[in-house]
């Protein structure tokens, strides 16, 4: 562990790109020192959260399907950085990353994907399915694309009640094209609804390189058939998607505009655990881990910026790691759901047996 | 007691629900400014404004999705489908969201939402449009099943339904909208999950609901005057979960079954019903369950295959009569 | 009839918009006067054949829903007047014109909608279901929406084989925000299909305006997100349809370029038979038969370029209002189908009895 | 005799099917370069090329029509659906569309479509990846539905389907994809509607098929072993339309009858076959027809709730025990 993390911080120190000053200078004065170094720890926790994920899931100790989110940090980040407490957020079965954002627990969240009562979801979910209704994260949903209009009808009921909310809806480059997609953008621009739509375009959905599948690779090009903002973001700086997601919660929430996000990051791993991804160049993820790591680059920053030294930097490092590894601890020691679970929660109010 | 149409009936069960609950809306195809395709909505966006009455864009899948969303949000949205012929194409949110929202975060979200609309065939309106698809949605744990034969009950299930915390299909018989009966000033409700007597009798149990429930009153009329025989008719009101102590304590008094369904016949709700009687009352019965189903075809427009196809008082008398060993 | 004939004419004279001179004169040239004076007597049939319809329709000869093409008559007759022999023909339930269009003879499509043996599907059909397979007239579909991606299918299969052909496949103002559509244009994108959608925006989908459900009433832009190519076309000139559809096809037979068609029509009568629209104004819909029937235009350019005389005019509508009643005759003293029919053609083959 | 894996043997009837008819092809999500999400359609884009072996975006109902139009046209598409999940949202291009063409057209159409892909639980996939939806299709007039439970089969199965003239729905267990058994290196089909016996016994039927039918198998050896009761083993193989020579067969013989399901209880395929069972066989039982089947909830991810979810070798025991008034 402390071994890649020294690679990579090497290596970033030759060639890791900048992140925009202007927009860095900007989001420092708004959000203050703090915040952004809470930011820096985020992406930290996340990275080495999917880290040990992964190896719990080679040990067998997570099963199904397991999406890591390593490379795409930046934009969960950036993006529920800028998000106000009563806000939703909508996600997808690749939604570590996001929920650990929201501010779930390394604990309730690796206790999840090992199918254990302490988990966010009581073991039901598991990875693609977690939920924090507390602080508003909504999951957690597996049928790609068909999280978006449920996020519209988030934003409905924000709107309903008059709520000063918005709700941010995640979704991948794979599922762009699904119906529902298209739906919901346009439901959004008719009633006006608070609803700002994420798309993290880490290049591939599963094995399929989107210029494959996509009549555009510029793909803020989807909402104009419905008329709805958009703009390209880049996903490895988080001070642009905060920006970005910041500027567009404004005006969601005021002027009633919904906007699409079109964001631009990269997944290092393979889909999910089992895809060893032999679909794309080796050096494609090294240019991207070297030049666009949105860790280092952010770390870089922070450093050339003088919000932290070298030391408070590797102390970040170093107390996700313990605090991962204390969720590992207490996902493996927590017990399986009783047995007696499994017929509950699946009504409220039931009148009669469960067969 | 006054006598208003089934649509009046649901008009009226909307219009009180949302006067209750400031969370509840109506949204769908022409719901608002047309009042409704069948006219359920009407005067509804007068009453309560667009806010709370919605016209929608002809997108089931997305705007059951907005249903969804809003139940996850704490609001009792009501989504009408103009036909759940169209409610195909938002199966998937309602069996793969609206469904399983509860149990995969083991209790965090409650989903108080009905999926309401005309369900069966209408009269000719031939093979996209004329289904009775309570199946897709009984076979799915996570979701209840209501399907109204009277106004009365249309009115006091569809409150009920709307009350109800978890996600209600609620299928009315677009033959149906038209029919008028007695509905109660006062207001009531009918409870989920339980079954109505139609008519007493202690020689064969017909069991039925929604539009079938009428061919196999007239049935039980039939077979009465012919034959004498006297049958135990109930109408099942709620399919998913269904009321198995009415029917266990007729059956035990009969001794002889017979399903009526609108729909097809495979892994239909009838064939669960009738196969759950079979099983659970094995003891008791001293014929086979009898059944009568639409044809196992797409309907056809033509008038005459039509109604070859839809079940019938007739074929209803026949089954009634074989379970009785009358030839 | 004869008197509603002569209102509308009369009307016309005065006040009817003319038709693009330049396009006709083209479209003239390339079809020559005989293809032209055919074009007009296909809309005067579907004309007269809808009138007919809807009064068998309040005689109970013709059941279920019926919706009537009446105002639209040129866009069926110009796209398919573009057409060829091979391309195939995608319709949906408002499908009188373009079958009868597509060569369907009014006889077979009477008694069809009064369900009998003799009509184009067996009396199985009806109204919404209209199909002929070897004049490659594919149906009549009663799913909004659900055709435009079978059209792309059908267009995959061309491409398959390699045929020079295309298929043009409709749908309505109220369908284009199914999200198969934008799914299907996606592929049709992607997959460089021979396929021309063409859109007939007559304002309104059942009861509701097209600006009340969609993000924009420029519905060509309704093909952005796809990038696909796109132009606005006046329905109510026959030479325009016809002549933008030419373009559309050559396009995706030579270039495999899909093309996207918003065309601006009308319908005269409500959406069913039963709906007595009420939701617009008697004067919106007196001012699109005044200015802008398709009919009328056609024959005032027809007689302005001297290619029949009045006579002849009248002749063709005595002579269709003929076809059509022979037609009520065909079709009211057909059969009803064999109640065998009822278990026939469920399938090709079939293992067993049919419960 | 060769052993191979159930997905090569699927992979080999595609093969053959395509190298057979140039107008069979292959399209679907990950089909292509990606070889398959499940590798089913491993090597086939190297053989065929991309006309023949088409990736498609992730719209399940776009590309099911593309199937249904394509089919129209009279080729012969192979729709794979990455799992049968997914394929609720293509639904309505199969039900409405698929299913009723060729009748709605008084048969101008054929519809030679295969929709094809992974159905049931897959091991820890949760509620929404892990559905037994058969009577989704099995329910639906114009529909044939498919579920081979050994590589045998498997291959047999799918080259019947590809060269069936009518929509045909071919699921296959996910869990079994891994699964090796004998397959001839000669060619063969195997026919719509047969099921095979895959045990003899005069004591008990046991009805079952695709992966459930492998539980049905131990619980038939440990019911065998432990109480000397010999099962008569159905596997269905077609779920539409149903072997019911077979089954009659076997019933008149054993008089006692278990009908094993992967997937939810209610309107499901299984409580049909049980239903037709009691009904048709009345006669002939001497006890009720036993079911075992999911529980009837959404699928947990937990292993252990996974685990109590599923029919099991001991349940289908206990049950073939009940059948046979063992206790
Ligand atoms: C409707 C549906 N179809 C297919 C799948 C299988 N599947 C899961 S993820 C995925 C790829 C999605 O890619 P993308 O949207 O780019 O998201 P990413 O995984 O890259 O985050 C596919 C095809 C699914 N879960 N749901
Ligand atoms: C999926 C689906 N939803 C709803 C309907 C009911 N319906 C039939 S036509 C129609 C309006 C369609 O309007 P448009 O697309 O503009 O076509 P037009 O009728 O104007 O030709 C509706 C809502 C349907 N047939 N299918
Ligand atoms: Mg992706
Ligand atoms: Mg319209």
């Amino acid at each position: 562990m402390a071994k890649k993390k020294k690679k990579e911080e090497e290596e970033s120190q030759v060639t890791a790109e900048e992140l925009d000053a202007e927009l860095a200078a900007k989001a420092r004065e708004k959000l203050g020192d703090e915040t952004i170094v809470k930011m820096l720890e985020n992406m930290v926790l996340i990275r080495r959260f999917e880290e040990h994920a992964g190896r719990s899931y080679q040990r067998r100790k997570i099963k199904g399907f397991c999406h890591l989110y390593t490379g795409q940090e930046a934009v969960a980040v950036g993006s529920i950085g800028a998000a106000g407490d009563d806000d939703y957020i909508m996600s997808h079965y690749r939604d570590h990353g996001h929920a650990l954002a929201a501010g779930l627990t390394a604990k309730e969240v690796m206790a999840e994907l090992y199918g254990k009562k302490t988990g966010c979801a009581g073991g039901k979910g598991g990875s693609m399915h977690l939920y924090d209704v507390e602080r508003n994260f909504m999951g957690g949903w597996g049928i790609v694309g068909g999280q978006v209009p449920i996020g519209a009808g988030l934003a409905f009921a924000i709107k309903y009640r008059g709520d000063e909310a918005c709700c941010l809806a995640y979704l991948g480059d794979g599922a762009v094209h699904q119906g529902v997609f298209h739906e919901a953008l346009n439901m959004a621009k008719v009633w006006n609804l608070p609803l700002v739509v994420i798309l993290e375009n880490n290049r591939y959905g599963m094995g399929t390189a989107v210029e494959r599948v996509s009549s555009t690779t510029d793909l803020e090009k989807k909402a104009d058939s419905h008329q709805i903002y958009n703009e390209v973001v880049d996903g490895q700086d988080v001070f642009k998607v905060y920006d970005a997601v910041a500027r567009a919660r404004t005006r969601a929430i005021e002027e009633g505009e919904p906007s699409f996000l079109h964001v631009r990051t990269y997944r290092y791993y393979g889909h999910s655990m089992t895809d060893p991804a032999t679909y794309r160049g080796k050096d494609e993820v090294q240019e991207m881990r070297d030049l666009r790591d949105p860790i280092v680059r952010l770390r870089n920053w922070i450093i050339s910026e003088e919000l932290l030294t070298q030391d408070e930097i590797d102390a970040i490092d170093d107390r996700a790691e313990e605090t991962v590894k204390e969720a590992i601890k207490f996902a493996d020691e927590s017990d399986f759901p009783d047995l007696s679970a499994l017929t509950e929660n699946v009504y409220v109010e039931w009148q009669g047996e469960i067969d | 007691m006054r006598e208003i149409a089934f649509r009046e009936a649901l008009n009226e069960a909307l219009a009180e629900e949302m006067e209750r609950d400031e969370d509840v809306f109506l949204l769908g195809e022409e719901v608002a400014e047309y009042n409704g395709a069948y006219k359920v909505s009407k005067g509804l966006l007068d009453k309560f404004g667009a806010r709370r009455v919605v016209d929608t864009p002809i997108t089931e899948a997305g705007f059951a999705a907005i249903g969804v969303g809003a139940a996850m949000a704490g609001l009792k949205p009501v989504v009408e489908m103009m036909t759940f012929n169209f409610a195909i194409l938002a199966l998937d949110q309602i069996i793969n969201h609206a469904a399983k929202a509860r149990y995969m975060s083991d209790g965090q979200f409650s989903m108080p939402m009905v999926v309401r609309g005309a369900g069966g065939a209408g009269g000719a309106l031939a093979a996209q449009h004329s289904q009775s698809l309570e199946a897709q949605y009984a076979h799915i744990p996570g979701l209840k099943v209501m399907m109204p034969a009277t106004p009365k009950d249309a009115k006091g299930m569809l409150k009920t339904a709307i009350r109800d915390p978890d996600p209600v299909i609620f299928i009315e018989s677009e033959v149906l909208y038209g029919f008028k009966g007695e509905v109660p000033e006062e207001k009531y409700l009918i409870p989920m999950g339980k079954a109505d007597k139609k008519r007493e009798g202690d020689d064969c149990t017909v069991i039925s609901w929604s539009r079938a429930l009428h061919f196999a009153a007239e049935a039980a009329d039939k077979v009465a005057e012919e034959e004498g025989v006297e049958v135990d008719l109930i109408d099942l009101r709620t399919i998913r979960p269904f009321d198995r102590e009415m029917i266990a304590e007729s059956v035990k008094r009969t001794n002889r079954v017979v399903v009526v369904e609108e729909g097809w016949p495979f892994a239909s709700v009838g064939a669960s019903i009738a196969e759950w009687v079979s099983r659970e009352l094995f003891d008791w019965l001293d014929a086979p369950v009898g059944r009568v189903h639409q044809r196992d075809v797409p309907m056809p427009y033509a008038y005459n295959l039509e109604a070859a196809s839809l079940p019938s008082a007739d074929g209803i008398a026949d089954a009634i009569r074989r379970a009785c060993y009358i030839d």
